[in-house]
């Protein structure tokens, strides 16, 4: 006989939880809720700056910025602790100020400085910081999350419980290795919270030549984890979900998929005009600009006020001209320091490498 | 003739295969409504429409392998990989099925596809935007690699790839799309796969390279004679597999010098085969050592701009091996 | 606002479809259903005596059986067209003799002779036939399905009804490979029918390990395409089931995707003993012995004689002996034959190779 | 001493290190209940259970990359790939994370991981179930790239490995797995990394190779001492990445001739590397030409079991090679 599928085993019972705690009934503490909006505030301050720098050509090489998804990052990053780690991709730089990677350190990047976590060898957006536990990024798509998705598998079996927020794009869930590390998240229900950041774009592709469904959270069905798709510009939905998903990790109840749906307001990167896209889907979604949706939020909760933004932007702006000034005067990396790191015997290094344009035979 | 870049050169190459046989089609990430990341594709989803120019999906495995389906399946694919560094998830495709269908099906099932891919470093790319990989595929027997260093090249070797009935990878370097111009024909022509050319002839040594460092070794090769007398010839390898070993050797045994010059790092560098093939077939030729201009070998190249430059070959050194393989 | 995931958009409608054809209610005709029954007896038999043949060591190499999961493998493939393709796995060697590669090839296959259809390259499972458009697998788990995924396109740019039918286990579906082609079909919604054949294990490894859903026709919803699970030992539902799903695609339905639970008598391959199985799991499954089963439901239909088995077996294996035999006196490829086939030109790989161990400045 | 094969070394190894150090855990597809499709760790699930030694699902990019992940936070990984005809899912993971991951985040995050992976032809494997493949990762800086010939170094390079903060890949040879036995103590002992061995004192010419061919290698070189006098120094790779140039050239600097073997095919195999060196450091040193004994340029060994024969290198092939070395 044929036979129907069963239902999606675990999906209900996630979106069952979901009710409880994300459907407004009991408003965040306002400290929280404060925290959400300046951190958000702080985020689009900086990248706004960033773009600004790079038009300058201040910096060089480019720079993926995530303006219009700051509900989605700061929602699911803000409550983690410096031992959770979270697995970046290329657009997720932002993600290193919620979790509290020095500005310094994140302006040296941008500026390929010494100074940098990465002491100038990766490219400006791919920020990662030990410290924090923030994995240092390849630009390799889906290649932290598979890396993240190890990373949970020793906070299990370390007994630890410490969890791991895993970014990517919609365009990321397409890839092989996507596959993979979800699918082996789901059988060792490992500590861990996948969020698909969906801007409907992956540069220039339309989500409806990546995929044939529209929620992509509908895709956690095949891993057998709950999944759920949510308003990725609104602050206070993610920050539910995302806690949902983070609690649940953090005792053991595995994996969740999370689908937030938001929009990336400019090109791919700084050297996209992206005419590929409707300007009017452009403005739709500006006209849904996380920040001004949760300024109305504190309003409701009468959290308000506008001293109260511009004493965020007075402080941030000033920390920020700082480390701007801090990386534009810090030195970049000597020539030869391209030799280090390549093993954990530095110095053996460099003398294997310096053979390598200067044949020993014809030194002498 | 018209001048040409390197870029434009591509781009009408696969207009013209496109017109002339409706079998070719387009595959990869945004070679679509933008044209390619670096616009080699640009107007032909257009002119041809999204059925044979298709933006397919993020995943790299799949761009390959399904091309391989449908050149099964009698079409000829031309599918792209818009940055070498990302042509890991394809890696099976490239070298255990398209290297090997005619191989394990003697000869009864062919995949006959031109896999561009876009490599090579000196743009400030960084370390996942810049890299080489030839290596892995040169490696492989059943694929052609070609890697062409001029626009003339560009076009005639790409029109020869997507016509020749063997699974070609064809490397595109991304510092020579709009860094080089030169004459090309707009009526029809190819460039014969499997054949190396000398670019300029010498006698003092023999000096090859392809690709980008192609240019800077002739350029060297220009300075020796003008700074030094030294006359130096320059063989651009065109095809990295099989190895035109023959106009290797030849010119070898006419100089009895050698200096490799590649971009990759050092390490089983395709240098490395070309030294052993001549330390094995043309050793009595031989007055010097062969030296090697290479990258360190450090895992890929960093982004800061004074690391980029130490990681890159150029004129000066590849200058400063030629003159010691001369001196010696 | 939480939302919750869209119902799964395609799945209910090819469940619904499945409804209709797949219960029952209308009998499939007679011939059908004794060139099924014929045709997994003809498998059974054929893999039982090269399991023999192996044991006796007449063969070297190794063999993967597919004894038990005949009714999948007949139901899904037996009313293909010759210019249909089949992407055949390292278990589908029966599917050659479904569609209607010659015994004498096939054979010759299994003992790496100069006849075979790729003149003794592949191991002696690993059979293709380029005339019949049956594609010459790899070992790699998957890869087979990635290549008819390609050819479905082809299918489809050529506007030809051609469709493919390609097999994986539930292991394969783990692989970052079989992700990419799937979610590719969906997309550009190919003619193409994915079979897992569920037989509960990967080698050693149960599917528990494999994937955290029991089943694996859910993964069909994260493609946005029609996904159902089957009895994979009930030939005449596979063969509903199939059929529904190869006519969608053949009229530019897309792609579907059917699980067949069914199960792997024997070890992994001929030399695996499988200790790792319950002895009650591979009884339970013998009891559910796809073969009796369909002689039941001819005998329902009083379809069923025991002189009609007589015949099929007593004509097979006639066949069957006389393409033995043709295949061990067949001759082995000459040793230089290994330089033949790695490009179209073929000369120049010869000489280009003899230099491999034999330096030429030597020669002279 | 008790004598070992090589496979009863490697899972002496792997128990040893998992008893000392709880952080060792070994995953893979039927690493568990199987104890490995060769049994190479048979009987460690019992010993330390499930959670240390975990059958994966089949996806050897996952296999690599979760153990990426685990190691920078703290645990010592030892994943298998089955059979390196099935590394290429785990490509990227490989390439681009394991051996980048220290290298981009400037030595703050680092992966110390051993993969063991199953290689090599001469056991009737066919197509997909011999490859060699080693190139790939010698090719790649920022890897360690291992390849024991005896049980005694199978032993102490996987203790070291595991032991050793760089991600390594120890190639084992499945034909080695069960045909040659040696002394293996049963105390602790490591090998270091990244130094060859002289397998053979001799003075007329310089043999090189690992894995399998190296035995083969030692066979011919003993016969090329009792039938010919012809004194062979036998050097084992051991580690092919970075490579011991000392050890090669010293060698050759006393032998002047030099022989290179191995089971890959020709173009880019390690042996290309080697002779380019020699050629470029030793040049003096040289008085004849490098040869090189390898498999032809086909896309993998066929099946058929003359075709295999007619891949694989042979004691009698080598000893063609050393004649004609010496001869020259
Ligand atoms: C494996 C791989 N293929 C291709 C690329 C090139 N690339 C960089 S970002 C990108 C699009 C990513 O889209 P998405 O996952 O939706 O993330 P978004 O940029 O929208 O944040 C592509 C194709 C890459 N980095 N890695
Ligand atoms: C990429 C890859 N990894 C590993 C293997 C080794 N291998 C061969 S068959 C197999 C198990 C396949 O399980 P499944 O897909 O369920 O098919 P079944 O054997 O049950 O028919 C494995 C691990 C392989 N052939 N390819
Ligand atoms: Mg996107
Ligand atoms: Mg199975």
């Amino acid at each position: 006989m044929a036979t129907k599928p069963k239902d999606r085993p675990q999906a209900p019972a996630a979106n069952a939880g979901m009710q409880k705690t994300s459907n407004g009934q009991a408003p965040l503490p306002e400290a929280k809720l404060k925290q959400i909006y300046s951190t958000m505030l702080k985020c689009r301050t900086m990248e706004e700056k960033i773009r600004i720098l790079f038009k300058q050509g201040r910096f060089s090489g480019n720079y993926y910025a995530a303006v219009g998804q700051e509900a989605t990052e700061v929602g699911c990053a803000i409550d983690l602790r410096p031992t959770d780690t979270i697995a970046p991709s290329h657009r997720d730089f932002i993600s290193n100020l919620i979790k509290g990677t020095p500005l310094k350190s994140m302006i040296s990047q941008i500026y390929a400085k010494k100074t940098s976590p990465d002491q100038g060898r990766s490219s400006p957006a791919h920020c990662g910081y030990a410290p924090l536990n923030i994995i240092t990024p390849a630009s390799t798509i889906a290649a932290q999350l598979n890396i993240g998705t190890g990373v949970a598998l020793a906070n299990k079996m370390q007994k630890k419980d410490d969890i791991v927020m895993a970014f990517s794009g919609e365009g990321s869930t397409s890839l092989g290795f996507w596959h993979e590390a979800v699918n082996f998240a789901g059988v060792h229900q490992l500590p861990i919270v996948y969020v698909i950041q969906n801007n409907l774009w992956a540069e220039s592709v339309t989500v409806k030549l990546q995929c044939k469904v529209d929620d992509l959270s509908l895709k956690a069905t095949g891993y057998g984890m709950p999944g759920i798709t949510v308003d990725g510009n609104d602050a206070v939905a993610v920050y539910r979900v995302a806690s949902e998903a983070i609690h649940r990790a953090r005792i053991g109840g595995g994996p969740t998929l999370i689908e937030c749906k938001t929009y990336r307001w400019y090109g791919h990167s700084e050297i996209d005009p992206a005419k590929y896209r409707d300007p009017a889907e452009v403005e739709y979604w500006k006209s849904r600009d996380p920040l001004p949706f949760m300024e109305n939020y504190l309003q409701k909760y009468k959290l308000w006020s506008d001293d109260f933004k511009k004493q965020i932007l007075d402080d941030f702006t000033k920390e920020l001209d700082e480390a701007i000034e801090f990386a534009e005067k810090a030195p970049f990396p000597e020539p030869e320091e391209a030799l280090d790191h390549v093993y954990s015997f530095d110095i053996r290094d460099r003398e294997l490498n310096r053979k390598s344009w200067t044949p020993t035979v014809l030194q002498k | 003739m018209p001048l040409s870049t390197y870029i434009d050169a591509i781009n009408s190459g696969l207009r013209e295969e496109m017109t002339r046989d409706e079998k070719v089609y387009i595959i990869g990430e945004d070679v679509g409504v933008m044209g390619g990341a670096f616009k080699a594709t640009k107007g032909l989803i257009e002119e041809f429409g999204p059925d044979r120019v298709i933006d397919s999906p993020l995943a790299e495995g799949v761009i390959v392998s399904s091309s391989i389906g449908s050149a099964m399946a009698g079409m000829r694919p031309v599918p792209e990989i818009q940055f070498v560094d990302f042509v890991t998830p394809a890696m099976d495709a490239i070298t255990q099925q398209a290297a090997k269908l005619r191989y394990r099906s003697a000869g009864t099932q062919t995949c006959p596809l031109t896999l561009r891919i876009c490599y090579g470093g000196g743009v400030g790319g960084g370390l996942y935007h810049s890299q080489t990989n030839t290596t892995w595929f040169a490696h492989e027997p059943g694929l052609i690699v070609v890697a062409p260093s001029t626009p003339y090249d560009a076009k005639g070797l790409l029109k020869a790839a997507i016509r020749d009935d063997n699974p070609v990878i064809y490397f595109e370097h991304k510092k020579l799309y709009r860094s080089v111009k030169e004459e090309v024909p707009t009526e029809d022509y190819t460039v014969p796969l499997g054949k190396a050319v000398v670019r300029r002839e010498g006698s003092d040594m023999t000096a090859v390279s392809y690709g980008y460092t192609m240019q800077l070794m002739l350029q060297a090769a220009e300075k020796m004679q003008s700074e030094h007398g030294i006359s130096v010839e320059c063989i651009d390898l065109r095809t990295l597999n099989p190895l035109d070993l023959d106009t290797i050797l030849n010119s070898v045994a006419k100089t009895n010098r050698v200096v490799l010059v590649q971009e990759d790092h050092r390490t089983l560098g395709i240098s490395s085969e070309i030294s052993a093939v001549i330390a094995e077939q043309a050793f009595e030729c031989l007055d010097a050592p062969i030296l090697r201009v290479t990258a360190p070998d450090i895992p890929a190249i960093p982004f800061s701009p004074p690391l980029e430059k130490f990681y890159m070959p150029t004129v000066e050194k590849i200058m400063t091996a030629m003159e010691r393989c001369a001196q010696y």
